[in-house]
């Protein structure tokens, strides 16, 4: 419940949040905890650190060429964990860890979840774990009070979001449209009555992300979520202008 | 009792939540066909009028009388149309695709084979064909692109990750998310989330069924084992499922060697010691992995072997000890392949020569009152480049160059 | 009545006296296995326990769709072991020799197709092998070169005459006068002096008997027009014989136009002017010939039709009305093979796209309820070298350019 | 009936006679009619003229590859007879065509003798040309008095060699071996024994061609042949040393 909670004591003061992405290691751990600075700086309330793994079907080119990058340059799965808990211990802000499952299966589920409990870490979002095959990560889940991030999509029937949302924990990641991360998509009306559907049936916040990357998507998003994702626009930025420039940019969507 | 989807503790569907629909409504009719004798009549039909089902069984004498122990049978998937067993797999996922009402299939391919079938089924249903396949394999494997192209599919390559077989995969996923509505992916071997693995084992289990039959017919008993080589695992499970019930007959998998067990360079998932357990590519199975859960390299000289997983039902029947898996390596296939070309003017493609590679080990030890089944999974013709290449054949490689020199002379 | 070996006035046996007692002798087993009712069953089961026959009838319904006349059925031969109905021809052959107790078989070759068919009958029955195969054939089908060697068979490039598959033949009987005893000489089409036409029409006769009740089960009643490719005239002479009763029924033999009738670019022994009367090659037949009876060159996209004589079969049935002849250039042949791909997902060898071209002129010209078949003598990918260039496909041609750098910078 | 009384009277004077062959248009006319010259004048007893054939199956590679050069330098049958026709004029001795049934069956059967009578050609030798097709060229060789010379080989049955001697006129060709022309073959015990059927079988003069090029060659064949032939030896002279080499090759051999 820590993480909802504060969520919602942080949308008391701001009417959207604003969570943002890193790929641990990319494009080194040193650039990471750079950028995060800028990040919290500069009034990012989340940041979801993207433990990389060889096969993510989710991402589109940009996280996955920065996920391949960060393993072939050696990043471990330990190696996130502990800056993980550095990080934590440094801003005050949640922290989530985004992964797929094979990451926290291959690492043993309960001692991931110890592990991360111990690193600070608030919630988990795994694009490839659907509740039905997530049964005793949920249960560890509780155990640990790591909340369980679950996804709602465009294509998710009324009946399964009231399912999903009894499942989650946190927040609900509202996947804005079909396809991969990294691509801009369109905030119509058929957006706004999905995103009605979306808080029908749930009470948890809902976080949407689709490619934001200017004050004005920012605007457009006030008043229908809760959070507004940044996830590739700045890596790309992290890629082109180094972490400094990711000051700046999350000053301005504001 | 086990969970729907899967065969002990192996399978599952580890799927994006924005395909859980698509998956309702792929199971959903799945399990409607499956209940329909109708269907399987009509994919029967379309199988023998358009591919040459039933498939033969070779009875090959030669072999037999060479290795001295047993009768050898070949089950002759290569008489499909297109060359493989991928053919029964493809041809009964479109009659699927029909009966969805979509008109767009994407694919994976690595070394091109599943790529060519599906392609082949998209021209035939008229549906639109995409095909994913790593850059390197598209650069390896030029013939089978080329005819995918002129069937009239678009073929993308992937230039991420490993660039082969298991970035294809995660392509054809991400295609499959934003296109669900409209298409359908057709997975080529009996691994991914579920239905798939059982979904393309009953396709597939065409070859089981008529090689049952046949044995029968031909040899008036049951065979002492059944060969067939293991890359996702779709022909080994087609073949198997018709002696699984079979106490007397033992099933062997074979899968690819590589190098060698112990060069890190191969693809054996279950026959060496490198596999663990995992979960990619949706589902749960023994995948060659570092110990962070991060996908290896394999290798094998038959790129349709070439992966990091494995079926999970085959993983299973592995566990129970139903199956005994092996591995053959590079340098024992092209020697079988030989063999089998002098003495039995039979070319099978590399990925089946690994199974003829066991069968042949095995040979000596049986007697000549007992039959032993290959599953020739596919023809080896179309395999020139590397086959021509892995003999370092010199007449081949002075045509390559000679052709080579009149394109660029060309310009 | 008509002499032995005659059909009208053409065939014959000009044979070298050494030849006579060889030809005595071959003349005798023919006419006893056809006598013999088991011999007959004995080669049926080969063909479908090694090869897969029967090979199916597949309706083409978006083709006939496309041309909006009539049912288009495609008789599938590419479905044969070796991927062509040369296989029919070799394996009947094949047990003719091992009746007669040779041990050495040798055949001419042109693009290689024969070449690779008697190769693998030679591994299956355990006989030495020797393919004689113009030089300039072996520079342009290497891969089949190579298929032929990895089966054991030498392969001895003619360097005489226009190096071309007349030359090969001229060549493989230079062997057969010197080597009778041990030695026969597997001719690859219905041509040759007698009983070679009859004979290699016998064993292609089982396309057109299973053609016959597979069109009648199939779509009820009798086609209007059977097509085939034709190049010395063995597939068509095997699927006409399962019609040449039926006085409805309109047989099309489709020549190689080349580059058009009248560009003296082709091989059109009957559909177009070029031809006339004469003896060579130990036969009577109409040849592609100069005033003074010396043989010309011919020409065509599709190696297998590139042959300047033709079946004394067809020519008799020809003359006599019985068989209309076509011809079909290289780029009607180009049109045809791309829209057959696309639209059925099947790829014919060219030769085979030959007999696809008329059935797609003359298919708006019938109506709905009136069948069509074309005999498809084989499969394209064979081809790949052929079609790949005659399509001037660049990213093939980068392929080709590539692998043959990386040849040369091996040395 | 000429040919053959035309041989045997020779004989009476010669215990063997020697029959060359040229392959008219090779390397040309011009040198045709010297080595001819040379042949005659230095005791050649008859000389079969080849009318290059594209197909020439009987043949081994030096007289194949002749016949080809004779074509592509654009030799026509026509320029044959015509040659013939000159060449005979010229010498005693007789003369004969040998070719393959096309250039005749082109030519208009019928036409071709009546042609070859004219040019004053005594015999045919065409070795693709069995009796059994044959008939009305054998009808039309009595009828113009041109002697249909037939073969015999190691193959042939006695009851056959009977049958081509009752068919054939002039004298009989054995083939001295399997194979084409061009290449030597044994004499040995199991020649002897062929020849002796050979002479059991017919009352024709017999000639037999084995590759014969010296002296030795034409000793062991005397007495047991009638005729011995030199076919490839001098074709390959020519194409050599010229025709003027022809002349004492010739004399060498008896
Ligand atoms: C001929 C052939 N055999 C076997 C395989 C391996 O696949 P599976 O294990 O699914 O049969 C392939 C895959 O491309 C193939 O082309
Ligand atoms: C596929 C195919 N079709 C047709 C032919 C032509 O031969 P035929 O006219 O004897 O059928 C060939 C000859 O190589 C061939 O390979």
């Amino acid at each position: 419940m820590q993480l909802k909670n504060d969520i919602r004591s942080a949308l008391t003061d701001k009417k959207i949040l604003l969570m943002t992405h890193i790929v641990l290691g990319y494009p080194s751990f040193e650039a990471n905890r750079e950028t995060i600075k800028q990040m919290v700086e500069n009034g990012v309330d989340l940041i979801e650190l993207q433990i990389p793994f060889s096969e993510p079907v989710a991402d589109g080119p940009i996280i996955l060429k920065a996920s391949q990058d960060a393993i072939a340059s050696g990043v471990k799965v330990r190696d996130c964990l502990d800056f993980a808990a550095e990080i934590t211990a440094t801003y005050p802000i949640p922290f989530l860890f985004m992964t797929y499952y094979n990451i926290l299966f291959k690492f043993g589920l309960a001692e991931f979840f110890a592990k991360a409990k111990r690193t600070g870490i608030k919630g988990f979002i795994i694009p490839d774990l659907p509740p039905e095959e997530g049964e005793q990560y949920l249960e560890l889940a509780r155990k640990y009070q790591i909340a369980p991030v679950l996804i709602f999509a465009p294509t998710s029937t009324d009946q399964r979001m009231r399912f999903l949302s009894s499942q989650g924990e946190g927040f609900i990641y509202c996947v804005a449209r079909k396809g991969v991360t990294g691509r801009k998509s369109e905030l119509n009306e058929e957006f706004d009555s999905y995103m009605g559907r979306c808080r029908q049936a749930t009470d948890l916040p809902i976080a949407v992300g689709f490619g934001i990357s200017s004050k004005e998507d920012v605007e457009l998003l006030t008043g229908k979520a809760d959070i507004a994702v940044i996830g590739t626009a700045t890596i790309k930025l992290v890629a082109a202008n180094g972490p400094h420039a990711v000051g700046p940019f999350i000053a301005s969507l504001r | 009792m086990t969970k729907k989807g899967y065969y002990g503790k192996w399978g599952g569907a580890f799927i994006p939540e924005i395909l859980h629909e698509t998956f309702n409504e792929l199971n959903k009719v799945f399990e409607e066909v499956k209940a329909d004798p109708q269907f399987w009549e009509d994919y029967f039909d379309l199988m023998s009028t358009y591919s040459c089902r039933p498939t033969p069984l070779t009875h090959a004498e030669n072999l037999s009388k060479h290795f001295g122990g047993c009768q050898m049978y070949i089950k002759r998937e290569d008489l499909n149309h297109t060359g493989a067993h991928k053919a029964n797999n493809v041809m009964g996922q479109g009659l699927l695709v029909k009966r969805m009402g979509k008109s767009r299939v994407i694919a994976e391919t690595g070394a091109g084979q599943h790529g060519v079938a599906t392609a082949t089924m998209a021209a035939k249903f008229g549906f639109e064909c995409t095909i994913y396949m790593g850059e390197e394999d598209v650069q390896r494997q030029r013939p089978n692109v080329f005819w995918m192209e002129k069937l009239g599919a678009t073929v993308i390559p992937v230039t991420t990750g490993a660039r082969t077989l298991k970035d294809a995969i995660n392509e054809a996923f991400r295609d499959w998310v934003s296109s669900m509505d409209t298409t359908h992916y057709v997975m080529g071997t009996v691994c991914g989330p579920h239905p798939f693995p059982e979904m393309v084992a009953w396709f597939q289990s065409i070859i089981g069924q008529e090689t049952r039959g046949q044995i029968l017919s031909r040899f008036e008993k049951l065979p002492a084992k059944v060969y067939a080589c293991v890359g996702g695992g779709s022909n080994a499970m087609g073949i198997f499922q018709g002696f699984l019930a079979d106490s007397g007959v033992e099933l062997v998998g074979v899968e690819a060697g590589g190098l060698g067990l112990d060069s890190g360079q191969h693809a054996a998932r279950l026959a060496g010691k490198d596999g663990s357990q995992g979960v990619a590519q949706g589902y749960k199975t023994m995948f060659l992995q570092d110990n962070d859960g991060q996908m290896l390299d394999t290798h094998s000289v038959a790129a349709g072997l070439d992966y990091i997983g494995v079926s999970p039902i085959l993983t299973d029947l592995w566990e129970k000890g139903k199956i005994r898996f092996e591995a053959a390596t590079d340098e024992e296939v092209l020697d079988a392949l030989d063999l089998t070309m002098k003495k039995e003017g039979i070319i099978p493609a590399l990925e089946s020569a690994h199974a003829f590679v066991q069968a042949f080990k095995d040979a000596g030890k049986l007697s000549a009152d007992q039959a032993v089944i290959i599953n020739m999974s596919g023809r080896g013709d179309k395999d020139i480049f590397t086959i021509a290449h892995a003999y370092d054949d010199p007449s081949w490689k002075k045509f390559i160059m000679k052709k080579g020199k009149a394109y660029a002379a060309e310009k």
